[in-house]
């Protein structure tokens, strides 16, 4: 069994607990052992980077240097903490200077980085590291035919992490096609849901997630999934206030990746933390037999 | 005491000394076998502790110049070999470094990848037969009930011979082999001296007089080094050819190529020729002409495969190479 | 020897830290703007705002709504062919305007950054409910409504928690921090 | 230091010149106190400062210097020894050294240039003048050497510079052998309808030189050929040539094309190579029309008779007792010896797919501007109509410009036909379907003879100009099927998207995938962009570093057609004047092995770049051959007795000199 060290993330503790829950049950199906870092600090989201690069990026390493004394790859399952533990393990890496002010804060801590843990975004880690052919051996309900809007988002894609497919990716619609579900074509799959900006800036968070959820009924998706809690509860939980504004009369369920992928490996959707959904995927995921 | 009673035609004196080395060029000394018996018929040994009873005020007690010759093997690693060194050079007309140790640093030279501390630490506190529990290290100077206790000083750096005192000549090897002992007995008692500072071997690399020099391939590279155990090794065929890390192509040749006669790899204990300044550089970049790639990772995997490097390309000459030592941390 | 830096070059040496040209090397394509999914929110597209900061205009910039809209989604800092990272750009102009107390003109987003990192300093996580509250009546009684009605579905499915989570070296976070901003109360 | 007999204090006896070069030096370092300093090095007879020494009068010191305080070597401190190293070594020459007891020193381009400080600048002179007075007393003297020249020139590639390059270098009365990889000559060119800004028929233009190349009796044309090998050395290159089968006799076929026409395939199954893929030919084909040399090919890859050996083969039946067809052609090698070579291997288009989000092969209205051109062609596979892939004739289009140049994310130079190109194909679109135009640009570049007036010709014409990069292309989502083509209009500061039913790419200039391969083949180099790298920008810009070999057209970077045919004349004339020179002489910087030191270890073959180290079965030693080596120094460097030696960089010179910048005042 193939072990990581695990950063949840601030919104799978409550908003996104489904995501928790369902993150730790298909790793678990999949033989992969996912340690909670102890005492993990929030990751700066978007807003930290405005008041403070340096605090930002401190308190990544924060995380990072406690990973590191577990000599795991850091692993996390939301996009907005996967890039910013990405690069800041990239820019210390790359900067000497920084790195010694950013260790002589964590010294107060008794923690040093040395960026000897890679960061890794969940969907990757089962999609590279136990690798589809392995994930589909473990398929026991495939969701045949059910339409899913596969939504990357930004932050999993951009600023580009030096992958191969980091312009045209292809990895959620595999990961889909291998549990039987139907990915279809998403033209603004990469383009951002609004959702830093649904406190500050609602109107145009709005107006973003409206195109997304727009663009995924006009090529009959029945659900969207997604790879990062803040999407999720951007183009969900925010789905009446889109109707509301523009006149619309969306019912689109949003899962998450784990979810979906949990069903297919037949663990019960209660488990999967399936039921929390302020739009209920229930009808769709009956005909599929989930 | 001694030769009291010389004749007045006196043979020329020689002196032989031991300073760091592990012994092996006082054996070669006597692996002469018979040809010994010449080199004693032809001279006078005035001094040779490991075989004769002098002493240093023997030496001392000498005129500046008496000996004709002191062959002095070992590298310096004490305070007392420098100022034996010092006192022969005083006492000789012709100062030669023996063997390999004395000629570029040899295998003792090697403890220039650590400095005194971390070496003392090692043998007296954290080598697993070590009971020490006081934690003693040795002391230049102590007492104990009253009696004064000297020992020499460890110094914290290596250094070849002509690092201490200024040398004639140099025989090669590790150690040198009986050829050329009693080659450069003969040369320095035929009084047509060479010039000065010379190796008394061949200035040509080892493929020169290597018997496998026809096998080695005109464009050879390798994607693999082994090491000798890890193979079957072909008796005839040239060694780099087989993947085996040959330092024959940067060594002076004159040891007719025993190793490889021996089927073993030659380790480069004859030190570079006179044109080369730096023995494991030049050992490198030879190596690192025949890996067979030209992709980055590929070659860090070929080359991680040459385990140890400075202990192979530098063997016998860290102390006299560019590099000289590790570098020391800031204090 | 002190000099005085232009505004373009205090931009410009805003996000050192990134793998970024500098706003110099803008040739005004515009494909930031083009690119851009909440443009038509912002008073100055991405392309003008980098004018504006070439051209010095530092008070139209700071009062323009631009880089708060920015939704750090990146798109522009990809497709770039100048190789700038316009949006590591905008948050360096939300920085200086924080920084400058400029934000007091502006009306969400410094706000919101300002509670979130005392949040942070505090418990060391986030906490939603704590973050959002404060904001909801600003979205006019209808969206009250909304509001309200999505917080106690959010409730209902346990989505939402009551308390901020602390984490147990608290504590020592904040010392951490403490090096980093020796003021503290800043945040 | 060597005893020179005559000399005071037995040193050779050095004179050191100290350029101002106006203020380009003076201005900096303090050229005074650099000669005063020079004077009191150690075999210094005599230092001098002045304006300019390159002029007449400044050689003319160092000329009657040697003669009257007997010198014998001279330092000059000045600019970079690739402007003036000739210049000083000759006047040395005149006034009786050996030109290789010259040494310089370069304070212009290493210090006055590059240093703001007059006091440190002027500390680093004295460092590098001190440095070669050492060095230059154990300069040894040196002969060049002369070789024959062979009067043979090779071409590789049969664009339009190709072509312009052999026609003159034959019409001057040399023997050219023309070798290209296709079947036919005519490059990217023939592809073309029309050219900017005089919207020339490419063919008119074209053709005629194709067909003079066929039937000059000075060349020898090898198509669907490819250079395999390059031995020697300027003035006697060896190459070996690879002639791919056709499968047709080139003698017996006389390009009636009736096999074609007699193909058991009706239809053509197979993509279409010339036309983009936009049409689809049969096995055995003609590449177009006017071909050169009008001779049929047969690809094996999708001939019955390849795959099954089972064909009817109609086409040998009707070729009759023509015989031209022989399935049994086999791969043929040919060895020639020429002495110079003109490169022009071209370009390649930019892969449109790089760029994800402007749906290339995504959308099928979306096209390349090369597609086009064979769109507009009437030779092309819409007989010059421009239709869309579903067979509708376009109302509005959109031209893209930058696709692939001006862009860190892809390529970093601007191509420099796109501008032009998307002109004329805006006009041509417009002529030929009166659609709306919409030209996407970042700037519109048209500096050359009648391109401004084009570009206003094609404004007047109502073409739409939009300042911005495109962000994005998508579909409209309308009955139509067109695609949004989404920009900022930065001049109006607002964000268009206008919908349109076919979109164009102006796809930038690529140096060609296999770059690197032909670069190590004739041993020359590449720009960082990876196009061919010319010897100087300026002065020397269809020389390449090694001798006897030029470049001509795109392979040295992007160029219309004009330019390109310019470059291929120049390196034409370049490599006439090397040919009538009649011979070449060689820089004496060569290695060579101590024989009596080498070992024999083999170590330094593989190593040389230039297969100039040979082994000697009688000695058991390397040997160099002097006139292949080329001084590039790696035997050297890796013979591990330290047994090669190179001219000029004698490990004692070099020691000396390292030990001149060490030792301060």
């Amino acid at each position: 069994m193939k072990a990581y060290s695990y950063f949840p993330g601030c919104s799978l503790e409550r908003m996104a607990a489904s995501y928790r829950l369902s993150a730790a049950e298909t790793a678990r199906a999949l033989g992969v052992e996912l340690r909670e870092l102890e005492d993990w600090n929030c990751c700066g989201a978007t807003a930290y980077f405005h008041i403070d690069e340096l605090l930002a990026a401190t308190l990544c390493a924060r995380n990072l240097a406690m990973a590191e004394q577990e000599g795991l790859d850091l692993v996390t399952p939301c996009s907005g903490c996967y890039k910013n533990m990405y690069f800041t393990r990239a820019h210390l890496r790359e900067d000497p200077d920084l790195a010694e002010h950013v260790n002589t804060a964590l010294a107060e801590d008794g923690l040093q980085f040395r960026g000897t843990v890679q960061v890794r975004h969940l969907i990757e880690v089962l999609v590279q590291d136990v690798g589809l052919p392995e994930i589909k051996k473990r398929v026991t309900h495939p969701l045949r035919g059910l339409r899913v809007a596969p939504y990357y988002g930004c932050q999993i894609l951009r600023p580009r992490k030096g992958r191969e497919d980091d312009e045209q990716p292809r990895f959620f619609e595999d990961l889909l096609t291998t549990i039987g579900a139907s990915p279809v074509d998403f033209p603004l799959r990469d383009r951002c849901c609004g959702g830093s900006l649904i406190v500050t800036h609602r109107q145009a968070a709005l107006s973003m997630a409206y195109a997304l959820l727009q663009d995924a009924i006009d090529h009959e998706a029945e659900v969207i999934a997604t790879v990062c809690p803040l999407c999720q509860v951007n183009l969900e939980c925010y789905q009446r206030h889109v109707n509301r504004t523009f006149g619309t009369n969306f019912g689109l369920p949003v899962l998450y990746f784990t979810q979906l992928l949990g069903l297919a490996l037949g663990i019960p959707s209660q488990r999967l933390g399936i039921g929390k959904e302020l739009i209920s995927p229930a009808p769709v995921l009956a005909r599929v037999g989930g | 005491m001694a030769d009291t009673a010389a004749p007045a035609a006196v043979k020329p004196k020689v002196a032989f000394y031991w300073c760091a080395s592990c012994g092996g060029c006082e054996e070669a000394v006597v692996d002469l076998a018979e040809a010994i018996l010449d080199v004693v018929g032809a001279v006078d040994i005035a001094f040779w502790p490991v075989a004769l009873d002098f002493k240093r005020h023997d030496v001392e007690a000498m005129d500046d110049g008496a000996l004709l010759a002191s062959f002095v093997n070992g590298a310096i690693r004490t305070t007392e070999q420098a100022e034996m060194a010092l006192l022969l050079r005083q006492k000789s007309q012709l100062l030669i470094a023996f063997g390999a140790c004395a000629h570029l640093g040899g295998i003792p030279g090697l403890a220039n990848l650590w400095d005194r501390e971390s070496i003392f630490r090692q043998v007296y506190a954290e080598s697993p037969s070590t009971v020490n529990p006081e934690g003693t290290l040795p002391q230049t100077r102590s007492e104990e009930d009253g009696r004064r206790l000297t020992l020499p000083g460890f110094y914290d750096t290596v250094r070849s011979l002509d690092q201490v005192v200024p040398v004639d000549y140099y025989l090669p090897g590790c150690p040198p082999t009986p050829k050329i002992i009693v080659q450069a007995v003969q040369t320095l008692l035929s009084g047509a001296l060479p010039p000065q500072g010379m190796v008394l071997a061949p200035d040509r690399a080892l493929c020169d007089e290597c018997p496998r020099k026809d096998t080695r391939p005109e464009k050879l590279t390798t994607s693999e080094f082994k090491r000798p155990h890890q193979v079957l090794i072909d008796e005839t065929t040239c060694l780099l050819a087989q993947g085996l890390l040959c330092m024959g192509p940067a060594t002076r040749a004159g040891c007719e190529a025993l190793c490889v006669r021996g089927n073993m790899p030659c380790s480069g204990c004859f030190g570079p020729t006179s044109r080369v300044r730096d023995h494991g550089g030049k050992a490198l970049s030879a190596i690192a002409s025949i890996v067979a790639s030209n992709d980055t990772g590929e070659i860090e995997r070929i080359l991680a495969q040459v385990p140890d490097p400075i202990g192979t390309l530098y063997r016998y000459s860290l102390p006299s190479s560019l590099l000289r030592r590790r570098r020391r941390e800031a204090a | 020897m002190a000099r005085t830096l232009t505004f373009e070059q205090e931009i410009a040496n805003l996000f050192y830290a990134m793998d970024s040209n500098p706003v110099q090397a803008c040739i005004q394509c515009g494909i930031c703007s083009g690119t851009c999914p909440a443009v038509a929110f912002m008073q100055h597209s991405p392309r003008a705002i980098i004018a504006m900061i070439r051209a010095g205009q530092k008070k139209a910039v700071l009062a323009s709504n631009t880089y708060w809209a920015c939704a750090s989604c990146y798109a522009c800092s990809v497709k770039c062919p100048q190789g700038i990272d316009v949006a590591a750009m905008m948050y360096g102009l939300k920085r200086y305007s924080l920084w400058r107390n400029h934000y007091r003109t502006v009306p969400l987003g410094a706000d919101f950054s300002r509670r979130f990192v005392r949040l942070i300093t505090k418990y060391g996580r986030s906490y939603e409910p704590g973050l959002a509250a404060p904001y909801v009546l600003r979205h006019g009684f209808r969206g009250l409504l909304d509001e309200i009605r999505t917080a106690l579905g959010l409730l209902r499915k346990g989505r939402l928690p009551l308390l901020p989570h602390r984490i147990k070296r608290a504590e020592s976070l904040r010392r951490v921090i403490w090096q980093i901003l020796p003021v503290g109360g800043r945040a | 230091m060597p005893q020179i007999s005559g000399s005071p204090n037995g040193r050779p006896r050095v004179g050191v010149y100290i350029c101002h070069c106006g203020t380009n030096i003076a201005g900096i370092v303090d050229v005074r106190a650099l000669s005063e300093h020079a004077a009191t090095l150690p075999g210094v007879v005599v230092a001098r400062d002045y304006k300019y020494m390159c002029s007449d009068p400044g050689q003319e010191l160092i000329i009657r210097d040697i003669a009257e305080h007997d010198l014998h070597r001279v330092v000059v401190a000045s600019c970079s020894p690739l402007l003036h190293e000739q210049t000083f070594r000759n006047a040395a020459a005149k006034g009786g050294l050996n030109p290789f007891q010259v040494q310089m020193v370069n304070i212009r381009e290493h210090d006055s240039w590059v240093h703001a400080d007059r006091q440190a600048a002027t500390a680093k002179a004295k460092d590098l003048i001190r440095a070669a007075v050492r060095r230059v007393a154990l300069h040894r003297p040196l002969e060049r050497r002369r070789v024959p020249i062979n009067p043979d020139a090779l071409v590789v590639g049969g664009g339009i510079a190709g072509i312009h390059a052999a026609l003159t270098l034959a019409n001057a009365g040399k023997h050219v052998y023309l070798v290209e990889r296709e079947p036919t000559i005519g490059g990217h060119m023939a592809q073309f309808d029309k050219t900017f800004p005089t919207l020339d028929c490419a063919a008119c233009i074209l053709t005629p030189k194709m067909t003079q190349v066929r039937a000059h009796p000075n060349i020898t044309l090898w198509t669907y050929s490819e250079v395999a090998q390059v031995g020697g050395y300027v003035g006697n290159y060896e190459v070996t040539v690879r002639r791919k089968p056709r499968y047709i006799v080139e003698d017996l076929c006389v390009g009636c094309r009736e096999c074609i026409e007699a193909c058991v395939y009706k239809e053509g199954k197979t993509r279409d190579e010339f036309n983009l893929g936009l049409s689809k030919r049969k096995p055995i084909y003609m590449p177009f029309p006017q071909a050169v040399p009008q001779l049929v090919v047969i690809d094996p890859e999708t001939c019955i008779e390849f795959k099954s050996g089972k064909c009817k083969k109609t086409c040998v039946e009707v070729c009759g007792d023509r015989k031209a067809i022989d399935f049994t052609q086999q791969e043929r090698v040919e060895t020639i010896h020429v002495g110079t070579i003109v490169l022009a291997t071209g370009f390649k288009v930019f892969d449109a797919q790089r760029i994800p989000y402007y749906g290339y092969r995504t959308y099928p209205q979306v096209y390349t501007a090369l597609e086009v051109e064979r769109l507009v062609n009437a030779a092309g596979p819409t007989s010059g109509e421009v239709v869309l892939r579903d067979g509708r004739r376009p109302e509005s289009v959109a031209i893209v410009h930058c696709v692939g140049s001006r862009d860190e994310n892809t390529n970093r130079w601007c191509s420099r036909v796109c501008c032009m190109y998307s002109l004329k194909l805006a006009h041509l679109i417009k002529e030929k379907t009166d659609a709306e135009v919409y030209n996407f640009y970042i700037d519109i570049r048209t500096p050359g003879k009648g391109f401004e007036e084009f570009y206003n010709r094609v404004q007047e014409e109502g073409t739409h100009f939009i300042r911005g990069k495109v962000a994005d292309i998508y579909p409209a989502g309308d009955d139509r099927g067109r695609l949004i083509v989404q920009a900022e209009d930065t001049l109006l500061g607002k964000v268009r998207k206008i919908p349109v039913d076919m979109v164009v790419l102006a796809v930038g200039l690529e140096p060609r995938p296999d770059t690197q391969d032909v670069r190590r083949l004739f041993n020359i180099t590449c720009s960082t962009e990876g196009w061919f790298l010319e010897r100087h920008p300026k002065l020397a810009p269809v020389n390449t570093f090694t001798d006897g070999v030029f470049l001509a057209g795109a392979c040295q970077g992007p160029k219309d057609i004009p330019d390109s045919v310019a470059q291929a004349g120049a390196a034409a004339a370049e490599a006439l004047a090397l040919i009538d020179a009649g011979s070449v002489e060689l820089e004496p910087y060569t290695a060579f092995v101590v024989e009596e030191d080498c070992s024999g270890c083999k170590t330094c073959i593989p190593l040389c770049p230039y297969n100039a180290i040979a082994f000697v079965a009688e000695t058991k030693k390397a040997a160099i051959n002097e006139v292949l080596c080329k001084g590039c120094g790696v035997c050297v460097a890796a013979c591990p007795s330290g047994s090669i030696t190179q001219n000029f960089f004698e490990d004692e010179a070099i020691f000396e000199e390292i030990k001149g910048v060490l030792a301060h005042a």
